[in-house]
């Protein structure tokens, strides 16, 4: 009864924003990295410092987020224009085959085979563009088919056997050094998100992304080239989907026709953990890191719980949480609306 | 009248999170009247209809039908208790045959119930016969015309042998014949006792159909009165609560040299042919014509979206080729399309990003977004055109039909277009709302655009176009001077008038 | 026709395919590799049934792939603990209805994208799955296989029952008011609504009847073999997904049937035997099956565009 | 924290694999006897990316001893070697790294012995001549196409008579490998053997033969574990399953490890204590397990892993 709801002033938006998805996530986040920073954190029997708590580890995670981190970059414009990749798994796959036949079987040097791989992948992602542009075909059938196609040609072109090793040491350096304090990739991995960001949120790309996703023929009736940005959105997929190949390559060394297995579905659900509406329209770009790295502190901090440790069971438990903490995500946001919607009922008679 | 109304409804009252669309409304139907239901534009009159038909439940409030108070009505009890609705969208759907979606509506099956599928052929047949449509019970229901489909709309109604009928704004897009159509079939209804509640923006349609009139003002029913003790004026004001002009402002100045013209143009795929007109600058050129006459499709091939593949446009003169909306706005063409919630705003999107989305490239020229730009930009419009709402971040969704509207307005004024189309600008549009529009399209138009105006509400076109087109079959078959009377231009449209001097 | 010229042309496609093995590989219709090939899709073909009812309804499944793993170590593990066949059937089905009850719920009770949420149920029951199990086999007493029959009997009855049931399904859809609603749910939810169907039961129970389905389905495929190996499922559910699409189920919902998936399924089962009997190398298999699944759609999506001009 | 006990990190290629979960029975055991903690953790599916996260992760919780399977030579050689460069001691088994990534390998046999004697168990149970097939686990599966190889080297050098005819892969799925089997069976209508090299492929392909009625016309055999394929063998259907011990592996290499971190065991060393199996000989920086073995109807029912 003497619960005042706020007046629509100065104190709302205030309370809205300390209450969006992102800065939950964000919570969620420093919460996960506290816990493993105290449970996870112990010293071995040579007296040394392992664990969670070490730079090491810090670092791994960053060196380990990264191709999953750039495929849900990749993701996220397609998914704000209500659109799906399925594909972005296999086509690392298959760039990275590809890399590996460009420098080692045509012996290019190493840029030239980086710099024709990403077009090649870029010209992947447009196959996909192609399909669902010209021909208006659901972007779901058309990237499951080519998930499908992509994986196979990268299997028939290696004859699943082939794998492509010795690297030399100055491209390995992309994958397994640090440069400046941190991975190497990590920088690449930074620069792309920067980027991504800027597009998504500063550019009108951005701009008519979300309107085409929430609104397809509206943005066609607004003047809006629908197609091409549509287009760019699936390019851009491949494009960054084969920079995630060279750095999967650089970081174990060999290019092999089931690299990127699975990764597809990992980040898409980094992508929606991060807020982005599968329905398109709404998300950002921050909130995919978050949920990049709400997914890889999970799954790396769990790793260093003695009680997981015993189990064996790192992997399974990190699954079963991020299945867990994606519904809660996903819940969360229905919950309190469904509530609201109890609530005036349940109090209207003393009213 | 008998004592036991059909329906009645005590103090409804009904919230969607925040906005009350409807604070106690009371509201009476009788066995055997048409009763209209009116109020402006986010009155609550759809609201107060979902209500009715169990589709939404209210907050508070009590509902008797036929003397019996029911609590938690559902769709389906509605349905149960005699109430049938023909909504303003035909809740139709597409990918299903006619005789199916009848058969949807009439069936109460059990889940495990056999669908005899020749019976209900026959009992469509029937149904569709009744209404006077010429419709197969075999034909998909994409495949149907807006009327046609509200027409299967009326047929599940009459086959549930509805007590109660409800029509929200059911002529909207019903040509003058299939509108007459409609009006025989409702007074058939009222003659067979059923009670029906009707609304509709279109006054006149009120006078010639209509009992008794209730008026919604801002959720509330503000009298329930007989129609005969009524006048235009009189409704008006319960309505918007002051005097309206229905005065269209004069032209004040004179057209200058020829802006667009169009030589034998024609679209295939559309089915526009063979169209030759002029507009010129500071003109209003009118375009009359019945629902399907095509005018829509022509704006669409000016508009670039189904380019022309026969014949010529030209702009100031000069031959121009539209291939594409992008094309059409470069020429500095504009077009306010007549779905605004599908086409004219996108309602997730806040005022200022849907007025600024047409000039991205003049306002972003690099592309880089100037948030100041925007909003300033945005605050002009909205002062210029008077649009109400909270703040230019405010979504587009939450605004009235009207002010959707202004803003899909001020997009196209902010691309500085030399020639503005539009489509059906004041379609379910308020009284008020309307004539601010009249006033701002002839401002535009004294500002020295040329204006391409489409509508299907013939006072409207008569009283705003300097010159008048009509067109039938997807092509143009009359151009009169302003001031030609409305049973001319009518006659042009169905066809029984020679073809006027161009 | 022009109705069911989705349907038409993969059976089309199937028909060429099989005539190319008529002449190039007649050893393809042989009576032993042709039963061995549809045993093995039997339960395929059962979950593809339940997953055309979950895409007309507009919404998809991708967790039918846990499920089905989850249901045969289960089963598996009761059929160890002595379990008669009798109890181990049914229960395999109740466990599938309950994970789908879930997604359902989730679903239809709290209007989430059925695409995440199974895309989360399949996660976390795979991972759940793998933790408990850690990936260990379950060795099955002999009284369940083959449902107990001698093997040729059991290898008809297994093939039968999906036919049979593949049957009545397709039946239903048509001829009964429940498949009538599945199709009005799938193309407008809110019309439905308005014509006094629960769209968000119909939806609740179509989540629940491909999870009895697949249910059904792991049990169907766990009596073929002495061993439960507890990644059965994995990539069935983009296997029957595609089938289901290949055979004209519009993602969109509201369009297609079963007849169509059933269609479709062979076809894709089809191409790896018929690399086999081509001597055509393996390695192609899965980019075969790719290109198969875009033309499908691309000759849709050419159709549509030649219609709509 | 102040828990002494010496941690030994093992990694299985596929932990859910009957293979390296029997290799785990033997592990546990020598765990338990030497005081040892032991950690045994894998990709569920062989996956080499999966792999080096794991060693990483070893790394930085600085176990004592990592003992690798590797399912991809050179990604996991950089991992290891880092792992060696924080002081913790490296050693391979099932599949090895490059020699300059771990101490020792424990050798459960060399690719071309198990080639070898793969191919000289075929050739004995067709009498040296005719066509055979062949089902791997899968196409990208390094230690598979190894042993795939020296399969064909063997057929070449010594049975000119014998014709490898199909490979295909069963994707470590015993269900898919009975219906390429099947495939394989009436596209080759004089087959008179089929190989499967991986351990759930013997008794996918048995389960074909013995359906499709040609049970003793066409043999089957494979490298496997004796209870999975228990029942096929004493069918008659399979004929015989190659392996060594995979609980003896488990357990040797978990002492040696031991040792390897105790400096009892040094580069150089000509043997090496396994606790109750007693010693064994270390032929260059390769602890040997010994020959494979070949179970049959005989010999079978005195195995249980
Ligand atoms: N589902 C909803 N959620 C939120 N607000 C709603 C919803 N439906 C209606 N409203 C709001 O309720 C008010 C009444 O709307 P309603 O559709 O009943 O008006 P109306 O009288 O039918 O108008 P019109 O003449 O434009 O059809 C409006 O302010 C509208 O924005
Ligand atoms: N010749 C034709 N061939 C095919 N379809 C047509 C043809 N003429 C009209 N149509 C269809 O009829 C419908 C109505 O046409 P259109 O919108 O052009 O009419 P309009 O005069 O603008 O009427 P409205 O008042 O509804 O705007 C459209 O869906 C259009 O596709
Ligand atoms: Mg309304
Ligand atoms: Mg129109």
């Amino acid at each position: 009864m003497s619960h005042v709801t706020p007046a629509p002033g100065n104190s709302r938006p205030w309370k809205a924003r300390l209450l969006s998805h992102e800065m939950l996530l964000l919570y969620v986040l420093l919460a996960e990295w506290l816990f493993f920073y105290f449970a996870g954190t112990t010293t071995n029997r040579r007296g040394v410092v392992v664990g969670f708590g070490t730079w090491d580890r810090q670092f791994d995670i960053l060196r380990h987020s990264c191709e999953i981190g750039l495929l849900a970059l990749a993701l996220t414009p397609v998914i704000i224009t209500a659109g799906i990749d399925l594909s972005v798994g296999s086509l690392l796959g298959l760039s990275a085959i590809l890399f590996g036949q460009l420098w080692h079987d045509a012996g290019l040097p190493i840029p030239l085979a980086i710099a024709f791989t990403l077009v090649l992948g870029a010209l992947a992602g447009g196959l996909n563009a192609l399909l669902i542009t010209t021909l208006r075909l659901p972007p779901l059938i058309v990237t499951l088919g080519t998930y499908s196609l992509f994986r196979g040609l990268a299997e028939a072109i290696t004859r699943g056997s082939v794998t492509y090793t010795d690297f030399p040491e100055s491209f390995l350096f992309f994958g397994q050094e640090r440069w400046l304090g941190l991975p190497t990739q990590a920088w690449i991995f930074f620069a792309v998100a920067a980027a991504v960001w800027l597009l998504m949120h500063r550019t009108t790309f951005g701009r008519s992304f979300r309107a085409i996703g929430l609104a397809p023929e509206g943005a066609r009736y607004a003047g809006l080239p629908v197609g091409r940005r549509v287009a760019l959105v699936y390019v851009l997929a491949g494009l960054i989907a084969a920079l995630a190949a060279i750095i999967y390559t650089a970081r174990l060394g060999q290019a092999k026709a089931d690299a990127g297995t699975g990764y597809e579905l990992f980040a898409i659900t980094a992508v929606v953990l991060g807020g982005t509406s599968i329905f398109g329209g709404t998300g950002s770009v921050h909130g995919t890191l978050l949920g990049v790295a709400a997914i890889a502190v999970l799954k790396n901090g769990l790793a260093c719980l003695p009680v997981v440790m015993r189990m064996n069971a790192a992997e399974e438990m990190s699954g079963l949480l991020t299945g867990a903490l994606l519904l809660l995500a996903l819940t969360a946001g229905v919950l309190p609306k469904m509530l609201s919607k109890l609530r005036p009922r349940r109090h209207a008679p003393a009213v | 009248m008998s004592a036991a109304p059909l329906l009645a409804l005590r103090r409804i009252a009904k919230s969607f999170a925040g906005v009350r669309a409807l604070r106690g409304v009371d509201f009476e139907l009788h066995a055997g009247e048409v009763h209209a239901l009116l109020g402006e534009n986010g009155a609550g009159k759809s609201t107060l209809i979902k209500v009715i038909t169990g589709a939404h439940q209210p907050d508070t409030g009590e509902i008797t039908v036929a003397g019996q108070p029911v609590s938690e009505l559902t769709p389906a009890s509605a349905q149960a208790l005699g109430i049938a609705c023909i909504y303003q969208q035909p809740a139709l759907f597409p990918d299903l045959t006619v005789a199916e979606n009848i058969a949807l509506r009439l069936e109460s099956l059990g889940a495990l119930g056999r669908v005899r599928w020749s019976a209900r052929r026959t009992r469509a047949a029937e149904l569709l016969a009744r209404v006077g449509a010429t419709i197969s019970p075999d034909a998909e229901v994409r495949s149907l015309s807006m009327p046609e489909q509200q027409l299967v709309e009326i047929a599940c109604a009459l086959g549930a042998g509805a007590r109660i009928v409800i029509m929200d704004e059911p002529t909207a897009s019903l040509t003058q014949k299939e509108q007459h159509l409609l009006f025989s079939v409702v007074r058939d209804l009222r003659k067979n006792g059923v009670g029906v509640i009707y609304i509709s923006h279109r006054l006149e349609e009120i006078f010639a159909l209509a009992d008794r009139v209730t008026v919604l003002r801002d959720g509330e029913s503000v009298g329930t009165h007989p129609v005969a003790d009524m006048s235009e004026g009189a409704l008006i004001r319960y309505m918007v609560g002051r005097e309206v002009a229905q005065i269209y402002p004069p032209a004040e100045s004179a057209p200058g040299e020829v802006a667009l013209a169009l030589r034998a143009v024609g679209c295939a795929s559309s089915g526009v042919r063979d169209i030759s007109l002029e507009v010129r600058a500071g003109e209003i050129f009118g375009l009359a014509g019945l629902v399907g006459a095509g005018r829509t499709e022509l704006a669409r091939v000016l508009f670039g979206l189904t380019p022309a593949d026969t014949g010529e446009v030209l702009l100031r003169g000069q031959p121009v080729a539209l291939r594409s909306p992008q094309d059409a706005i470069a020429h500095g063409i504009a077009y306010v399309p007549e779905d605004r919630r599908r086409h004219g705003v996108v309602l997730d999107l806040p005022i200022a990003h849907n007025m600024t989305m047409a000039i991205h490239r003049r306002l972003f020229p690099t592309t880089w977004l100037r948030f100041g730009a925007e909003r300033s930009l945005a605050l002009d419009y909205i002062r210029d055109l008077a649009v109400k709402c909270s703040s230019p971040d405010a979504p587009g969704g939450s605004l009235s039909g009207g002010n959707q509207q202004k803003v899909s307005l001020a997009r196209w004024l902010a691309t500085k277009p030399r020639v503005l189309i539009l489509d059906e600008p004041t379609q379910g549009v308020d009284v008020g709302a309307k004539s601010e529009i009249h006033k701002i399209i002839r401002g535009l138009a004294k500002d020295g655009l040329a204006v391409l105006l489409i509508s299907s509400d013939l006072p409207e076109v008569l009283g705003m176009s300097d010159r008048l087109g009509v067109m039938r079959g997807g092509t143009l078959t009359a151009i009169f001077p302003a001031g030609t009377d409305a049973h001319t231009v009518m006659a042009a449209a169905l066809g029984q008038a020679e073809k006027g001097a161009a | 026709m022009s109705r069911y010229f989705r349907e038409l042309s993969v059976v089309g496609a199937l028909a060429a395919l099989l005539l190319g093995l008529a002449i190039f590989a007649p050893a393809f219709f042989s009576p032993q590799p042709l039963l061995s090939l549809v045993t093995r899709e039997a339960p395929t073909l059962v979950v593809a049934c339940g997953m055309a009812l979950v895409i007309i309804s507009r919404q998809i499944d991708i967790s039918v792939g846990s499920q089905f793993s989850v249901c045969s170590v289960c089963a598996g593990l009761l059929a160890a603990r002595g379990w008669p066949l009798a109890l181990v059937l049914p229960a395999s089905i109740t466990m599938g209805a309950l994970l789908g009850a879930i997604n359902g719920a989730l679903v239809a009770g709290l209007r989430l994208p059925s695409i995440v949420v199974t895309l989360a149920t399949m996660v976390t029951l795979r991972q759940g799955l793998n933790l408990v199990r850690q990936g260990e086999f379950v060795n099955m007493p002999d009284a369940i296989q083959w449902f107990g029959l001698p093997q040729a009997t059991g290898q008809l009855v297994l093939v039968a029952l999906s036919v049979a049931l593949l049957i009545a399904l397709a039946l239903a859809m048509r001829h009964l008011a429940a498949g009538r609603f599945v199709y009005a749910v799938g193309t407008d939810a809110e019309a439905s609504r308005l014509a006094g169907i629960r769209p968000q039961l119909v939806t609740f129970l179509v989540f629940v009847f491909i999870g009895a389905l697949t249910g059904l389905a792991a049990m169907m495929n766990i009596v073929q073999s002495p061993q439960v190996q507890p990644l059965s499922g994995a990539g069935l559910e983009l296997k029957v997904i595609a089938a289901v699409v290949v055979g004209g189920v519009a993602i969109s919902g509201g369009r297609g049937n079963l007849w169509g998936a059933f269609a479709g399924l062979l076809l894709l089962a089809c191409v790896s035997p018929a690399l086999t009997h081509l001597h055509i190398e393996a390695y192609w298999e899965k980019a075969i099956q790719g290109a198969i699944i875009l033309l499908a759609v691309v000759a849709d999506g050419l159709r549509s565009r030649k219609a709509g001009n | 924290a102040a828990d002494s006990k010496l941690v030994v990190a093992m990694l299985p290629k596929s932990k859910g694999n009957a293979y390296f979960i029997s290799c785990k029975a033997g592990a546990d055991k020598a765990a338990k006897e030497l005081g040892v903690q032991l950690l045994f953790d894998g990709p569920t599916d062989s996956n080499a990316a999966k792999q080096n996260e794991i060693v990483e992760n070893w790394i930085t919780l600085g176990v004592d001893v990592i003992a690798v399977a590797a399912e991809n030579k050179e990604g996991i050689s950089t991992a290891l070697r880092k792992a060696q460069k924080q002081g913790i001691n490296v050693i391979t088994y099932d599949a090895d790294a490059l020699p300059d990534a771990r101490a020792f390998f424990v050798n459960q046999a060399t690719p071309e012995g198990i080639g070898q004697s793969l191919m000289d168990e075929a050739a004995r149970l067709t009498g040296g001549e005719g066509e055979f097939a062949m089902i791997v686990g899968s196409l990208t599966a390094a230690n598979q196409r190894e042993w795939q190889k020296h399969v064909e080297a063997r057929l070449k050098e010594k049975y000119p008579k014998m014709k490898l005819v199909v490979v295909r892969p069963c994707d470590d799925l015993k269900d898919k490998a009975q219906s390429e089997a099947t495939a394989m069976l009436s596209a080759n209508s004089n087959l008179k053997l089929i190989m499967a090299i991986c351990s759930p492929g013997v008794p996918g392909t048995a389960e074909a033969v013995k359906q499709a009625g040609k049970a003793g016309k066409v043999k089957v055999m494979g490298l496997g574990l004796p209870n999975e394929n228990r029942r096929y063998v004493k069918e008659g259907v399979t004929d015989s399953v190659i392996l060594w011990n995979t609980g003896d592996l488990g357990y040797l290499t978990v002492y040696a490890g031991a040792a390897l971190a105790k400096g009892e065991l040094k580069k150089g060393a000509k043997t090496v204590k396994a606790g109750s199996l007693g010693t064994f000989q270390i032929a260059g920086d390769n602890i040997l397990l010994g020959k494979p073995f070949i179970f049959n109807k005989g010999n079978i029912d005195q195995f249980d892993f």
